[in-house]
């Protein structure tokens, strides 16, 4: 059970919140600009190392809002406990 | 057997109530005990050691620990209150006697007990700012600082009392009084402040990031039976620390050599504890084999109660100060430089009579003639291992100590201390001096200063042991580890084969060595190879020996190069039950109802599981089958009217000026030019374009819509708004709310609807052309009651929704069936609705699609923009997703006209050979959907089906209960496909 | 008296030291690279190869699943594979001379709800049609197989029915692995444990060589089966890969006498059990939600399915968790693994097998030895090359609703 | 007419005797449920609440106008420790995030409070103001063992120091999202969404059952 720290509600356990894999993954400006490779990793291609990962969480069952962090997957710590908020 | 249980005079008997006497029987024979022993201890006291046999090899065993460490003694225990199921399998020294306990022994396999268990489980969660686990002398000593600065503190410990090793102890004094005493006293204080718990009974199992520690605490089980209503037996505590002091002790290896498992030896610090604390002497002629001083102590102890040992065995070349001293007070023999090789014994039991002894060369091989002592007891030490597993859960290093021949923690984890015997503290003024400290340390490190502390303590974090100097503090002197002790007769170790390493499984120094033999270096290996330390005694006897083996065999330096296997949650086993919980039956997980749910149940509907809701399915009438139920109901809808609790659905206001804008993206169609007053069917699309919600939304006013979303999907899609809102479009003013809760909604659907609404909302004009398809009012009902009221249909049929605010549902609905009496308004479930619909061909977003399925493929493009890049557009222009072949819907005819094609079906073509067992036989698809028709007078379904628009009209076959049925492929709208009974 | 396992052979493997050059270096010495080699040597003379592992031989996921056999998958690709996968388990035990304890006992997927029902149905019916065993069972018919499964309506998610495959079953993951190194060291195989790929050497688009702790390997020809480390060990030659590494948490019991016969697996409440045949119960469920290479997950994961067990199977109330562990799954978008050449030249990946790569462990083999040996993908596996990420041709069993594991 | 117009007089009140409050078939077991003296702790529902969903930021102009609706200011958030605002016996704001707040007033008042109107403040601006008054119920849990039967399966900490009177938290509840708002020492009133208020009911009065009976010596 990880502790979140949500940066409106502050630490909260993990099952309050809802994954949301890789941050700072931006919709394409023009989708249909892409060719199919490109298009391909938009929608699969993520970053997964093993180590420091900035990724999103949102606080489902408090504030619902979406924010930002850098946690390493190895040690599961969070290096950037007060979040981002988006 | 003649009672083993001691005086006042000869042993404290701190665990022990020598005034109350408890009556059990164990595998059907009557014993007594007494108030604070556990099975086991009332057994030693009965002189009677022996166990079950042995799990494989059925040798004899007897007690060998006196807690969480024992591997032999495992009892199989009946249900101690009514209700309650049979224990299936459990350590004999950790079961607390009370009185009529009934209980057998094992044989290594549990057995489960049929009868449900009726006993009561919970959770508790819990914050602190200090976590003490252990309530030993390092432990009490932490948590009393921290309970006196006002920090928020916890000391949990497994067993009934405070003291941890001090209840084994004797003539201990601190703070110039009995040691017992201190500990009880000193936790009592703290118990005076507001802020201090203290939880006896309770085993920290589990340590998990960020400090969160598992701990299981036993409630009742000590307790006489009873009815209690609402007491938990166990309860599991979910604990949040700010910081956390690890106290939890050590625990002794036992020493492998050639019979080393017959009943009567036993852990010489099990042998104190039976002494002091249960007031009980484990035999009579006893001997004591060692590898270091521990066991001194137990010498004092035994001569005290007067039954000084016959000898003491020590691995070490000369006798230490303390050794020495002991020894000439006591008058004990001691043998130096020498090892027990080899045991005897007889009868049945197997119990002890003698042991065999040899002299060390430098080398650790036995030499030298042999002497053979008798003894019915062996009490052993091998070393001490200090209880690192919730350390080491966390991360935390673990590193081989050479001097105290043990793994110790050697890195700390953030906001951890360890203290005590756990941290390799053997010295009891050490212990209590760093475990004082660490009190201290945690409850400043929360902002809280202890009382007298004058400045703040220094932050030594768990130190390196093996840059630590001189080790002048040391209480168990220098120990000469003993890892392979020969054996008189065989001179080769892959022939050691009673050399037990793990008793609990049968495996031996031999079996080790096997797999040493097989090309296997890793102690994981060996581990499972052997399956040595996978029981559920968790190898706290066998692992470290079994690295000790190894290293030595492998030639590796020290055991600290073979390293150990991962320690794992939990520390001691855990019943599923109490994990569960209050997780069983109605709370198991909330069943969602809806304000008129109690209608239903009233009128005998049969409730389908929608997600977590409850949802009438059809409502049987006396005698009815579902089919019969769901043909009245679905010809009520198409002949007259019916209505359906439709509440369930997502609803989700959305306001802003950019509301039509984000619609326009999150939707396949286009929102943003819906007129005020309407609504409009929508579907949306994952990126990668497949379907995964649709409903209808409509318009209130320029900046606000009513969305709707499936039963299912209403918290996902609210999620998805909310996501791409945030973290793609924040530019957008929109603002969303759910409200799915706030409306209660009926449809009313059917020819007569029209007149049914006219009867409860007088006020609105229903006529089509006052308030067409898809156009929605807001009226007053005629009961006073606020609604608006929609025209929108999934059912061809003339319908109305009306939404009421949530708490006037059940009057609304009894409002609406009173109104639609005179047509002998029908209430439907889910079945008929799903009839209703897919006689028209819609779709059920979950059921029709799965994740697989684009709009195109669904034949909904007329739902799909051509011009607005919705989210998921540019993944239907892709290779695989453009083809023109793809699955699509349509409609299937059993040409029969009788068979009811099952949900699920398969396809095949009408020539295609059924032979799969030459080889897969290709699919053209599948029925999503089938159902009797009412208004068809037959069988129907929807399937998707290969390229399946080019192919209507084509007839193919589908196996149903071993038959091939043939199967027409049509249109998916079976029913009134001009839309000609939409407006009434 | 309890029965003890079969024993193990006394010679498994030797431990050589690396070798300057290999026709074929394997990377990742758990169930699937092991099976690449000895395919490889068995089916297609390739012998000198080499298994490279970071740590002990098959300590990574190989040692931390619930060693569930199946092949009831719903589309025809994922059918095909695994079907081709427990036909070669029915044959290993004899191939390879030692028992690993294959049990066909079955495996039950259970319906809690009436689209759980339709989807059981569906796959039934596409596996008959493929040729995989499998049979719809009403509630009484799943307590004939499994009489200590509740099928009482009163409990929040009663079974409504499951799908049965006869011919699934578990067997002994540890002595899978072994006996696939056994085979392969005799065939000239060297596996190496304590031997970490730290990078490729390549010769523009070609690879040409790996860098191990244990020195430089000259090779053309590198098969990736990593699971765990894909991504990390993909990029190592550059190769970005569709993979998220999740916890997936596992647990046992004591030992028990004989209560559960065969192998059940719920979806919808998230917990699969058997009972081993030493005795103790095997239980697992979902990942964990995030990203993680801990090999350690959230304990309300193991309560979720303990609260699960115990209403399927109220008998399981005083059993006892003894040891939970976690491995880390590479999961894939569409829940199917890739099988595939790469980009780089003599380069293969083996990965994303998520929740269920031991089942899959010898088709897994067989097709990438093939794909190895010849430059191309087996028809089993062809399906799964990375190209169906462009064109969307993808093989989505959770969209299926297929059962993870 | 348009429906722009016609937006409705949903949220007035309707006549009294047709709701039907989410937690009203389990009236009796929650009076039988009580538990009285140093144990003590009782559930009660408090029906027909008021309850208005804002989407606003404080200090935005639609903040300010619907503070001024409401007639009580928004609270600034656990940051700075202000969740509540306002009597909570009488009109409050309950922090949810940054830009969303529930206006409460107990009492039942609906007919009194001009829904509609207050619902009007946002014209012009963004935001948005919604009649949740259906959408959750409030149930109340009083006495000296409130606090324990919610940390039976409560997320956040309950202690005064991070919890005190004038603490509200969304939250979990055992597995239900619901807010967590402590008006007094021991009082302590929850808000499940309607439909989960069966359930929120049945796992609380099972979690108070204990205390009914003597407290078990540890």
């Amino acid at each position: 059970m990880l502790l979140i720290t949500c940066p409106h509600c502050g630490p909260r356990d993990e099952v309050e919140f809802h994954y949301g894999g890789q941050a700072h993954v931006a919709y394409p400006e023009d989708p249909q600009a892409l060719d199919d490779a490109a298009w391909a990793h938009f929608l699969f291609y993520r970053d997964n190392p093993a180590g420091a990962f900035a990724e999103r969480w949102q606080h489902s069952a408090g504030c619902r809002k979406w924010f930002d962090v850098v946690r390493d997957t190895v040690t599961y710590e969070f290096l950037t406990p007060e979040g981002g908020s988006r | 057997m003649t009672s083993r249980r001691l005086g006042i005079d000869r042993s404290p008997g701190y665990g022990v109530d020598r005034d109350a006497e408890h009556s059990f029987t164990l595998d059907g024979e009557a014993h007594t005990g007494l108030s604070g022993d556990t099975v086991a201890s009332a057994m030693v006291a009965a002189g009677e050691l022996p166990c079950g046999p042995s799990l494989y090899l059925g040798r004899a065993r007897g007690i060998m620990g006196a807690g969480v460490e024992e591997p032999n003694a495992l009892l199989h225990v009946e249900p101690r209150s009514p209700g309650h199921a049979a224990e299936s399998m459990l350590p004999a020294t950790t079961v607390e006697l009370v009185d009529g306990l009934r209980a057998s022994w094992l044989q290594g396999l549990g057995r489960l007990d049929e009868t449900p268990d009726g006993a009561l489980y919970d959770h508790t969660r819990v914050h602190t700012d200090v976590l003490v686990v252990g309530a030993g002398p390092a432990g009490i000593a932490a948590a009393s600082q921290a309970a006196a600065s006002g920090a928020r503190t916890m000391l949990l410990d497994e067993q009934p009392a405070p003291g941890g090793s001090l209840l084994s102890s004797r003539g201990e004094r601190i703070e110039s009084t009995d040691a017992v005493a201190w500990a009880r006293r000193t936790v009592d204080d703290a118990r005076t402040a507001a802020e201090f718990t203290y939880l006896p009974r309770t085993t920290a199992v589990g340590s998990y990031d960020a400090n969160y520690v598992v701990a299981v605490e036993n409630r009742t089980d000590h307790l006489p039976a009873s009815e209690r209503p609402g007491v938990s037996r166990q309860r599991v505590w979910h604990i949040r620390a700010a910081e956390v002091i690890l106290a939890a002790g050590a625990h002794e290896r036992p020493l492998m050599f050639a019979d080393d498992d017959r009943p009567g030896i036993m852990l010489a610090e099990a042998v104190r504890t039976y002494l002091n604390r249960y007031a009980a002497l484990a035999g009579e002629q006893i001997v004591v084999a060692t590898t270091n001083d521990s066991v001194y102590s137990l010498l004092e102890d035994l001569a005290e109660a007067g039954a000084p040992p016959v000898a003491v065995v020590d691995s070490r070349p000369e006798a230490t100060p303390r050794a020495a001293a002991v020894l000439e007070a006591t008058g004990v023999r001691g043998i130096f430089d020498a090892v027990v090789t080899g045991s005897d014994g007889d009868g049945d039991a197997g119990r002890l009579t003698a042991v065999t002894v040899h002299r060390l060369d430098r080398d650790d091989v036995p030499v030298g003639s042999v002497e053979t002592l008798s003894a019915d007891l062996l009490a052993v030490s091998g070393g001490h291992s200090p209880v690192v597993h919730l350390h080491s859960q966390r991360q935390g290093g673990i590193a081989w100590d050479d001097v105290l021949a043990a793994f110790v923690p050697s890195a700390p984890v953030a906001r951890q201390q360890t203290v005590g015997a756990m941290a390799g503290t053997w010295s009891l003024s050490r212990a209590l001096r760093t475990g004082a400290e660490a009190g201290r340390r945690a409850a400043e490190a929360c902002g809280f200063r202890a009382e007298g502390a004058d400045s703040p303590s220094d932050s030594p974090q768990t130190r390196d042991p093996l840059a630590d100097g001189p080790r002048a503090d040391l209480d168990y002197g220098p120990v000469r580890a003993l890892w392979l002790i020969g054996a008189p007769d065989a001179q080769d170790p892959a022939e050691w084969s009673t050399h037990f390493v793990d008793m609990q499984r049968d495996q031996t120094v031999a079996d080790a060595l096997r797999a040493v033999g097989a090309g296997m270096r890793s102690v994981e290996h060996v581990k499972r190879y052997t399956s040595i330390s996978t029981a559920n005694d968790q190898g706290r006897t066998s692992a470290v020996n079994t690295v000790g083996l190894l290293a030595t065999v492998l030639g590796a330096g020290h055991p600290g190069q073979v390293g150990t296997t991962t320690y794992r949650a939990p520390y001691t086993p855990v019943p599923f039950a109490a994990l569960a919980g209050r997780r069983r039956g109605e709370l198991f997980e909330p069943a969602r109802i809806t304000n008129i749910h109690s209608w239903h149940a009233d009128h005998g509907a049969v409730f389908e599981d929608v997600g977590q809701w409850k949802r009438p399915r059809y409502y049987p009438r006396t005698g009815e089958d579902m089919e019969t139920a769901v043909l009245r109901e679905c010809a009520a809808a198409r002949g007259s009217v019916g209505f359906q609790d439709v509440s369930t659905l997502g609803k989700i206001e959305i306001r802003g000026t950019d509301t039509g804008r984000l619609l326009d993206r999150i939707y396949t169609g286009v929102f943003s030019k819906l007129r005020v007053g309407r609504g409009r069917y929508g579907l949306m699309c994952t990126p990668d374009g497949m379907i995964f919600d649709d409903g209808v939304t409509l318009r209130i006013a320029d900046d606000r819509y009513l969305m709707t979303t499936t039963t299912g999907g209403a918290a996902t899609v609210l999620d998805w708004l909310e996501e791409w809102h945030q973290t793609e479009w924040p530019e957008l003013d929109v603002a969303f709310t759910s409200v799915t809760e706030q409306w209660s909604t009926v449809a009313v659907v059917g020819p007569k609807s029209r007149e049914v609404i006219s009867r409860i909302a007088p006020e609105l004009d229903v006529s089509n052309e006052a308030f067409g398809f898809m156009a929605f009012r807001e009226t007053t009902l005629r009961n006073g009651v606020p609604a608006r009221i929609c025209r929108v249909s999934f059912s061809g049929e003339l319908a109305f929704e009306v939404n009421v605010a949530n708490f006037c549902g059940l009057a609304t609905w009894e409002l609406i069936a009173e109104a639609g009496a005179p047509f002998d308004i029908t209430p439907y479930g889910t079945e008929a609705m799903h009839v209703l619909r897919a006689e028209k061909g819609l779709i059920i977003v979950g059921q029709d699609t799965d994740g697989t399925v684009t709009p195109q493929d669904a034949g909904m493009g007329w739902a799909v923009s051509t011009t607005e890049d919705f989210i998921g557009r540019r993944s239907h222009s892709r290779p695989d997703t453009a083809r023109q072949d793809r699955k699509h819907l349509v409609g299937v005819l059993p040409a029969d006209g009788r068979t009811l094609l099952p949900e699920g079906a398969q396809l095949v073509g009408a020539q295609t050979p059924i032979t799969p067992e030459e080889g897969p036989v290709p699919m053209l698809g599948h029925v999503t959907s089938s159902y009797r028709s009412a208004a068809l007078g037959r069988p129907f379904g929807l399937a998707m089906v290969w390229d399946g628009r080019n192919r209507i009209g084509e007839v193919v076959r589908s196996p149903v209960d071993g038959r091939l049925v043939d199967v027409e492929l049509t249109s998916p709208v079976h029913f009134d496909p001009e839309g000609t009974r939409r407006d009434g | 008296m309890a029965e003890m396992l079969p024993p193990h052979p006394d010679f498994l493997w030797r431990n050589p030291e690396p070798k300057s050059s290999y026709d074929v270096v394997i990377v990742g010495g758990g169930g699937h690279g092991l099976a690449t080699a000895y395919y490889l040597a068995s089916r297609y003379g390739i012998t000198d190869v080499a298994v490279l592992e970071k740590g002990w031989l098959a300590g990574g996921n190989m040692a931390r699943n619930t060693a569930i056999i199946r092949s009831n998958y719903l589309w025809d690709e994922s059918a095909a594979i695994y079907e081709k996968s427990l036909k070669l388990w029915e044959e290993l035990p004899a191939e390879l001379d030692y028992d690993f304890l294959f049990s066909q006992r079955g495996v039950l997927n259970l319906a809690h709800t009436l689209q759980d029902v339709r989807d059981s149905r569906r796959r039934v019916g596409a596996n008959h049609l493929n040729g995989v065993d499998a049979e719809f069972l009403e509630p009484l018919q799943v307590r004939e197989i499994c009489p200590i499964i509740s099928i009482d309506d009163m409990i929040r998610y009663p079974v409504m029915g499951a799908t049965y495959q006869p011919r699934a079953g578990i067997a002994k993951h540890d002595h899978v692995a072994w006996a696939l190194a056994r085979r392969c060291d005799e065939m000239g195989v060297d596996i190496i444990q304590n031997c970490e790929v730290t990078g490729f050497d390549k010769d523009g688009d070609r690879v040409v060589g790996v860098e191990t702790a244990r020195g430089r390997i000259s090779t053309e020809t590198v098969g990736l089966a990593v699971a765990g480390r894909s991504s990390q060990a993909a990029a190592l030659a550059g190769v970005r890969l569709p993979i998220q590494s999740h916890p997936l948490q596992a647990l046992v019991s004591e030992l028990f006498e004989p209560v559960h016969p065969t192998v059940v697996m719920s979806n919808h409440v998230h917990v699969y059990v058997s009972q081993a045949h030493k005795g103790e119960l095997v239980m697992g469920a979902g990942v964990d939600s995030y990203n993680g290479f801990g090999q350690r997950g959230g304990f309300h994961v193991i309560e979720d399915q303990m609260a699960a067990a115990v209403e399927l199977f109220p008998i399981f109330a005083r059993a006892h968790l003894i040891r939970t562990w976690g491995g880390i799954v590479d999961t894939t978008p569409d829940a199917s693994p890739i099988i595939s050449p790469t980009e780089v030249d003599g380069l293969y990946v083996n990965c994303g097998w998520g929740t269920g790569g031991f089942k899959g462990t010898p088709a897994s083999g067989l097709t990438f030895a093939h794909t190895i040996a010849t430059g191309a993908p087996h028809p089993l596996n062809a399906p799964f090359v990375l190209e169906r990420f462009e064109t969307g041709h993808l093989i989505d069993e959770h969209g299926a609703a297929a059962v993870a594991h | 007419m348009t429906a722009d117009q016609t937006t409705a007089d949903q949220a007035s009140a309707p006549p009294a005797d047709l709701r039907r409050s989410p937690a009203a078939h389990l009236t009796e077991q929650m009076r039988a449920g009580d538990v009285d003296g140093p144990r003590g702790v009782r559930l009660r529902e408090i029906p027909f609440a008021v309850q208005l969903g804002i989407r606003a930021e404080p200090g935005a102009p639609s903040g300010r106008a619907a503070a001024e609706a409401w007639g009580v200011g928004l609270p600034a958030g656990p940051r700075a420790g202000e969740t509540v605002t306002g009597d909570p016996e009488g009109r409050h704001v309950i922090w949810i995030s940054p830009d969303e707040f529930l206006a409460v007033e107990p009492s039942g008042l609906a007919g009194l409070i001009d829904v509609r109107g207050i619902e009007g403040a946002l014209d012009g601006m963004p935001g948005q103001i919604v009649d949740l008054s259906g959408n959750r119920t409030i149930l109340e849990l009083t006495g000296p063992s409130a606090r324990s039967v919610l940390e039976k399966g409560c997320h956040v900490d309950l202690h005064p120091r991070a919890f005190p009177a004038g603490a509200a938290a969304s939250t979990l509840l055992g597995p239900v999202q619901a807010i967590v708002h402590r008006t007094r020492e021991d009082v302590f009133r929850i808000l499940p969404r309607a439909s989960f208020a069966d359930y929120t009911v049945r796992w609380l009065l099972d979690g108070m059952a204990e205390f009914a009976g003597e407290e078990l010596i540890r």
